[in-house]
C-alpha cells in the first residue's frame, strides 16, 4: 500500500511539475502570473482527444502535433494581447484571466459538456518491486513527463535560445544591449510555458476523463507549487511538485480531497507569510 | 560636554552577507552643528545614514541620538524621536500637490485616527487645521507658495529637492540628514539648496549632510568625516580635511 | 463650504430619488417590481463590496479574497441566527458577521501586509479558496455542502409589506452608508496617508508614520463592511452554501473597479452597477456567460485601461484628434 | 558625414525631457567623454545612441545609417556596444555564459572562440573564473565582464556609462587602461559618460559638458580641463 502511495505520488509530482515549469517560465520570463494556464492545459487535452479518437491519428502523434501547433497559438495569444500592457502587473493578470473565461467559456459550447477520455497506446498493469501494482499508462504518462522536463532543462540550461531566455529574465535591458529581440524572446517564452500545459494536458487525457473546466484543477496545484518552490525558481518547483504530488497520493486518499486542498492552500498562505521566496529562495 | 551630542554614532559595523559595508565607524554630532560626511563611492556613506535613520539594523554597534538609544528601533519611530531624513533620489510622492506632500512630514499626522476622520469631531477638524498651518509655514519659509498647487512630478528636479526638504523639516525635527542633496542639481540649483539649508543651520537645526560636491562641503560644513572601504579615516575641520594625506589618497587612487 | 457640501447633497439627492424608487415601480408596474428590486438589491450591496476594494487599493493593495470574507459575514450570520437560534436579533446576526469577518482580517492582514502586489494577490486568493474546503466538510457548525437554510429577515423589514421592499432599502442605507465612510476618509488626512503608502512606503515609514498600522486599519474596516454585507446578502437568499459565493465574486468586486476606473470614488459605483446588472442577464446566459465576461475584461484592459470613467475624455481625445487631422487635411 | 553624429536630439522619460536639442559628432576612433552632474543628460545621450531611449525628434546617424526610432537589438548589430550603468551582468550566469551572449550579434563560431580568447587576454582574472556565477563576483570583476562582454560583439563604437560608480579607483585605472588600449590597438572608438571629472577628462581626447539636458561647452579634453568653469564646478579647484 506504502509503495503504490509513493509511485503514484511520483507520478502525480511529475505531472504537476510539467504544468508548473510552464507556469514557472512565463513568470520568470514576463513576470506575469498566467491564470489562463489552466485554459492552455484544457485546449491540449481537447486537441488530443479530437486528434486521436476523431480523427484517428496514433497517440503520440497527438502529442507530436500539440507541440507543433501550440507555440503558434501561445505567440499569437503574447502578441496580441500581452506583449502592450505586461508592465502593468495588475493589467497583465487580469489579462489572463480574460483569457481564461473567454477560452473555457468558448471550450463548453464548442466542446460540450460530456466528459472525454483518450487511450493510452499502452495498456496492462505493471507489477513493482515492493508489491505496487501500477496501471501502464499511469507509469508511462510520468515517465514521459519526466522526459519532457529532461528535455526542457536541457533547453533551457544548454542552448542558445536558453541563454537568451534566461538573460531576458535577468535583465530585458542589458539583454537589449546583446542584441537580444526582447520582445521576440518573450514570445518565446510564453510559446514554450503554453505549449507544456497542453503537453500536460495531452498525457493526463490518457488518465482521467476531461472537460472544458478541467485545466483549474492542475492549474491551482501549479500556483501552489511555484509558489512554493519560490516563484521563477526552477529547483524549488521541481521539489515542490514532488512534494505536492506526495501530499495528494497520501493526504489524500488518507484525509479525503477536501483536506488535500485546505492543506495545499494553507500552505501557500504559511509560505507567503513567513518565507515568501519559497523553499530554496535565498533572501 | 556630554548632552551637547544630538548624535553618538558608536563603533557602528554593518555586513550584507560577507560584504564589510561599514566597520567599526564612530562619531558624534553636537547641537547647531553642519555635519559633513564625505568619502568615494561606495564607501559606506549611503549605509551610515540608513543604519541611523533605521532602515537598517548595524550588525555591531550602537546609535544614540539626543541621550536616548536608538539601535534596532522602528524607522518611524526613530523619525518620531526627532529625526528626519532626505533620500538621495528625490524621493517625493509625485502623485500628490506639494501641499500635501509637506503635509505628510507634519508631526500631528501621526496622531490622525480612523473614526474621528470618517465623523469629524472636533479634534480631527483641529488636527487638520494644526497640519493644514505648519505645511503653510513650511511653504512660506522655503518660499514654495506658487507651486503649492502643483503635482510634484510637474515641478523641475531643483524644486523637487526642495520640496523633499520642506517634507523632511515639517515636524520641527531636532537633526536633519541630508543625503546627497545637491545630486543631480546644476550650480544655480546647487546655490539656491544650499541657501535654504544654510538658513535652516542658522535658525539652530543642526544639519547632517552627506555629498558629493567638495566645493559645497568645504564651504558650509563645520566639520567633516571621511569615509573610504567602510572605514573612517579622518575627520575635523574642512581645512584639516582638505589637506589630509588620506583623505587626498582615497580621493585620487595615489 | 457650499462647494464641499456639493458632492454631499448630490449624493442625498440621488439617494432620495432611490429611495421614491418602489411606489413608484409598483404603481406603474407592479409586476416588474420583483425583478427590479432584486437587481437593486445586489447592485447596491455590490457598491458597498467595490467601494471597499477601492479604499484598500487606494493603499496600494489588491485583495483577490474579498469574496472570503462576504461568506465569513454570511456563514456567521448564518449559523448564529438561523442554524443554531444563538441570537435570536437578525441585526446582531449582521454584527457578529461583520466582526468575524474584521476579527478574521486583522490576523490575516496583520502577517500579509508586509506582501506586495501579486503576493498580497495570491495569499488573500489561497485564503479565499481555503474557505471552501472547509465549510464544505464540516457539518457543524457549516452544514457540509447542505449549507445553511431559513436564514429569517431582519426584523421589521416587513413594515414596507413584502420583504422585497424592505431589503431594497436595507441595501440603500448600506450602500450609501458605506460611500459616506468611504468618501469621509478619502477626504481626511488618513485618506491622504492611504494615498500615499499607494505611492511610496517607504517614504511614508520616513514621514514617521507605521505604514502596518495604516494598511492594517483600511483592511480591517473594509472587511467588516464587507462582512456585513455578506449578512445581509445572505439572509436576503435566505440561505448560504460552499457554493453561494466563489472565486467570481471576488473577481467581480476586483471587475467593478476595473470596469468603473479606480481613478475616483466613482469608478467603482459605476461598474457596480454595469456589471451586476449584467449578470442578472448573463446568468440565464450559461456558457456564453464566460465568454462575454472575458471579451469584456480583455476589451477594458487593453482597450479602456482608465475604465468607463475616463471613457468621455478617451472619446474627447479621439475626436480632437480627428479634427485636427481633417484641418491639416483641408490645408 | 561623420562616424557618429547626433543631431538636434530631444528625449525623455514620461513627462520629463532630459535632453533639449543636443547635437554632436564624433569621428572614428576618437575618445569622447560626456562630463555634468547627474541628471544633465549625460547617460541620456548615450542611451539614445545605444536605443534605450527613444529619440522625440531630431536625428542620430551611425556610419551613415540613420538609427533613430531603431530598437535596441537592431543597433548592437551595426557594431554599438554599451557598457551599461550599473554593470548589468546576468547574475545567475556564468562568467562564459556572459560573454557568450555578448557574442548573440555574431553567427560564425570560430570568430566568436577567436574574440574570446582575446578578452580573455585583456582581462585574465574572467579567464579564471569562467565558471563562475557573475552575480557572486566582485564588483571591480563584474565590471570588467561587462566591458569584455561588450567587446564580444565586436563592436565599432562602445559606449561606458558610469565605470567607476562604486569600485576602488585602482580597479577603475585598469578598466580604463584596457579601454584605452583597445581604442588605439583595435580603432575602436569610444564614447564615456564618467561622473568622476577628473577621470573623464584624463582619458578622452575630446569633451562636451553638459547641464540641464544641453551641451554648454565642448572642446579638447586638455584645454577643458584648464577652463575657468570646468575648474571650479566641477574639479572643484579654488
Amino acid at each position: 500500500m506504502f509503495m503504490q502511495m509513493a509511485v503514484t505520488g511520483l507520478v502525480l509530482g511529475s505531472i504537476y511539475m510539467l504544468v508548473a515549469s510552464g507556469l514557472t517560465l512565463i513568470y520568470g520570463i514576463m513576470h506575469q502570473v498566467n491564470m489562463a494556464h489552466g485554459v492552455f492545459f484544457m485546449l491540449g487535452a481537447m486537441a488530443t482527444y479530437y486528434a486521436t479518437e476523431v480523427l484517428g491519428l496514433p497517440y503520440f502523434a497527438a502529442l507530436f502535433a500539440v507541440v507543433l501547433v501550440f507555440p503558434i497559438i501561445g505567440a499569437a495569444f503574447e502578441r496580441g494581447i500581452f506583449r502592450n500592457i505586461r508592465h502593468i502587473w495588475l493589467a497583465g493578470y487580469m489579462a489572463t484571466v480574460g483569457v481564461w473565461m473567454l477560452m473555457e467559456g468558448l471550450g463548453w459550447q464548442v466542446f460540450g459538456t460530456e466528459q472525454k477520455a483518450v487511450s493510452f497506446p499502452i495498456t496492462g498493469l505493471i507489477k513493482l518491486p515492493g508489491g505496487a501494482v501500477l496501471p501502464a499508462n499511469k507509469l508511462w504518462v510520468g515517465l514521459i513527463a519526466i522526459a519532457i522536463m529532461a528535455g526542457v532543462y536541457l533547453l533551457v540550461g544548454r542552448t542558445s535560445l536558453g541563454r537568451q531566455l534566461r538573460a531576458v529574465e535577468q535583465s530585458p535591458r542589458a539583454a537589449e544591449l546583446m542584441g537580444i529581440n526582447a520582445d521576440r524572446a518573450m514570445a518565446k517564452g510564453f510559446a514554450l510555458g503554453v505549449t507544456l500545459a497542453a503537453l500536460a494536458g495531452g498525457l493526463v487525457s490518457t488518465l482521467y476523463s476531461v472537460d472544458p473546466s478541467c485545466g483549474s484543477t492542475p492549474m491551482l496545484k501549479a500556483f501552489i507549487i511555484i509558489i512554493l518552490g519560490g516563484l521563477g525558481n526552477v529547483t524549488g518547483s521541481v521539489i515542490a511538485a514532488y512534494i505536492l504530488g506526495f501530499i495528494d497520493s497520501f493526504g489524500g486518499s488518507l484525509l479525503g480531497y477536501h483536506a488535500g486542498h485546505f492543506m495545499g492552500f494553507g500552505l501557500v498562505i504559511l509560505i507567503l507569510i513567513f518565507k515568501p521566496s519559497g523553499i530554496m529562495g535565498d533572501e | 560636554m556630554a548632552d551637547q551630542s544630538i548624535l553618538r554614532v558608536e563603533n557602528v559595523s554593518k555586513h550584507f552577507g560577507g560584504l564589510v559595508a561599514l566597520s567599526g565607524v564612530g562619531f558624534h554630532i553636537e547641537k547647531g552643528d553642519f555635519f559633513g560626511l564625505i568619502g568615494p563611492n561606495g564607501a559606506g556613506k549611503s549605509v551610515m545614514v540608513n543604519v541611523v535613520s533605521g532602515l537598517y539594523r548595524p550588525s555591531q554597534g550602537r546609535v544614540e541620538f539626543d541621550g536616548r538609544q536608538i539601535t534596532g528601533l522602528r524607522p518611524d519611530r526613530i523619525i518620531r524621536e526627532g529625526l528626519s531624513r532626505t533620500f538621495q533620489h528625490s524621493t517625493l510622492f509625485f502623485d500628490l500637490s506639494v501641499r500635501e506632500n509637506i503635509m505628510m512630514g507634519v508631526r500631528t499626522m501621526a496622531s490622525v485616527g480612523l473614526a474621528e476622520a470618517i465623523l469629524g469631531t472636533s479634534s480631527a477638524r483641529e488636527k487638520d487645521q494644526a497640519i493644514e498651518e505648519r505645511a503653510q509655514e513650511v511653504i512660506d519659509l522655503l518660499g514654495l507658495e506658487q507651486q503649492a498647487g502643483e503635482l510634484a512630478a510637474n515641478l523641475p528636479y531643483g524644486l523637487q529637492k526642495v520640496v523633499a526638504i520642506g517634507m523632511a523639516i515639517a515636524p520641527k525635527p531636532k537633526l536633519l540628514i541630508l543625503d546627497e542633496p545637491l545630486t543631480g542639481l546644476v550650480a544655480a540649483e546647487v546655490d539656491q539648496v544650499m541657501g535654504h539649508i544654510a538658513s535652516l543651520n542658522r535658525q539652530g537645526m543642526t544639519i547632517f549632510i552627506i555629498e558629493h560636491n567638495m566645493r559645497a562641503v568645504m564651504n558650509f560644513c563645520s566639520r567633516i568625516v571621511v569615509l573610504s572601504f567602510g572605514n573612517k579615516i579622518a575627520e575635523g575641520a574642512p581645512g584639516e580635511i582638505q589637506r589630509d594625506r588620506e583623505v587626498i589618497k582615497s580621493y585620487l587612487g595615489e | 463650504m457650499n462647494s464641499k457640501m456639493a458632492p454631499y447633497l448630490k449624493a442625498l439627492a440621488v439617494m432620495v430619488a432611490l429611495a421614491l424608487l418602489p411606489p413608484l415601480v409598483k404603481f406603474i408596474a407592479p409586476d416588474k417590481w420583483e425583478l427590479t428590486a432584486h437587481i437593486c438589491i445586489k447592485i447596491l450591496l455590490n457598491v458597498g463590496f467595490g467601494l471597499c476594494l477601492w479604499m484598500m487599493l487606494q493603499a496600494g493593495e489588491l485583495s483577490l479574497g474579498q469574496g472570503g470574507f462576504i461568506t465569513i459575514g454570511g456563514y456567521t450570520t448564518g449559523i448564529l441566527v438561523a442554524k443554531y437560534n444563538l441570537i435570536s436579533v437578525v441585526w446582531l446576526g449582521y454584527l457578529a458577521g461583520a466582526l468575524a469577518a474584521a476579527a478574521i482580517a486583522l490576523l490575516l492582514g496583520y502577517l500579509i501586509v508586509h506582501l506586495k502586489r501579486i503576493f498580497f494577490l495570491l495569499v488573500t486568493w489561497s485564503f479565499a479558496e481555503m474557505l471552501h474546503p472547509v465549510v464544505t466538510s464540516f457539518e457543524h457548525p457549516f452544514g457540509g455542502s447542505m449549507g445553511i437554510i431559513n436564514i429569517p429577515p431582519p426584523e421589521g423589514l416587513t413594515i414596507f409589506g413584502e420583504t422585497w421592499t424592505g431589503y431594497y432599502y436595507l441595501a440603500l442605507v448600506y450602500g450609501f452608508a458605506v460611500l459616506w465612510i468611504v468618501w469621509r476618509i478619502a477626504g481626511s488626512k488618513v485618506g491622504l496617508i492611504t494615498k500615499s503608502i499607494g505611492q511610496n512606503d517607504t517614504l511614508v515609514t520616513f514621514c514617521g508614520l507605521y505604514v502596518r498600522k495604516y494598511k492594517v486599519m483600511i483592511f480591517v474596516l473594509g472587511c467588516f463592511i464587507t462582512g456585513i454585507g455578506g449578512g445581509i446578502m445572505t439572509s436576503y437568499l435566505t440561505a448560504i452554501s460552499p457554493e453561494t459565493f466563489t472565486f467570481f465574486t471576488s473577481l467581480d468586486i476586483i471587475m467593478f473597479n476595473l470596469i468603473g476606473g479606480m481613478g475616483t470614488i466613482t469608478g467603482p459605483i459605476v461598474g457596480a452597477v454595469i456589471l451586476s446588472g449584467l449578470n442578472e442577464y448573463l446568468f440565464a446566459a450559461g456558457y456564453w456567460r464566460m465568454v462575454v465576461y472575458g471579451l469584456i475584461i480583455i476589451f477594458f484592459i487593453t482597450l479602456l485601461p482608465g475604465g468607463m470613467i475616463s471613457l468621455p475624455a478617451v472619446l474627447r481625445k479621439r475626436f480632437a484628434r480627428k479634427t485636427k487631422k481633417q484641418e491639416v487635411g483641408l490645408g | 558625414m561623420s562616424f557618429l553624429e547626433i543631431k538636434q536630439v530631444v528625449a525623455g522619460y514620461g513627462p520629463a525631457v532630459a535632453l533639449h536639442g543636443v547635437s554632436l559628432s564624433m569621428e572614428k576612433g576618437q575618445r569622447v567623454s560626456l562630463l555634468g552632474a547627474n541628471g544633465a543628460g549625460k547617460s541620456s545621450i548615450v542611451n539614445v545612441v545605444s536605443g534605450l531611449l527613444p529619440v522625440r525628434s531630431g536625428e542620430v546617424w551611425f556610419q551613415g545609417e540613420r538609427i533613430d526610432g531603431w530598437a535596441a537589438h537592431r543597433i548592437v548589430g551595426l557594431g554599438v556596444s554599451q557598457v551599461p550603468e550599473g554593470r548589468l551582468v546576468f547574475p545567475k550566469m556564468t562568467v562564459w555564459e556572459n560573454l557568450e551572449l555578448g557574442a548573440t550579434t555574431l553567427k560564425d563560431t570560430v570568430q566568436k572562440s577567436r574574440i574570446l580568447e582575446q578578452v580573455f587576454d585583456l582581462f585574465p582574472r574572467l579567464s579564471e573564473r569562467r565558471k563562475q556565477m557573475a552575480g557572486t563576483m566582485s564588483g571591480g570583476e563584474q565590471q570588467m565582464l561587462a566591458v569584455g562582454r561588450s567587446l564580444m560583439s565586436q563592436p565599432k563604437l562602445i559606449l561606458s556609462d558610469e565605470i567607476s560608480m562604486g569600485l576602488a579607483p585602482l580597479v577603475v585605472r585598469d578598466i580604463y587602461d584596457t579601454l584605452l588600449h583597445i581604442n588605439q590597438e583595435l580603432g575602436v572608438t569610444l564614447l564615456m559618460v564618467e561622473q568622476e571629472a577628473k577621470l573623464a577628462l584624463e582619458v578622452a581626447d575630446t569633451c562636451h559638458l553638459l547641464e540641464s539636458g544641453r551641451i554648454v561647452a565642448s572642446g579638447p579634453a586638455d584645454e577643458m580641463a584648464k577652463s575657468e568653469l570646468v575648474r571650479k564646478v566641477y574639479l572643484a579647484e579654488d
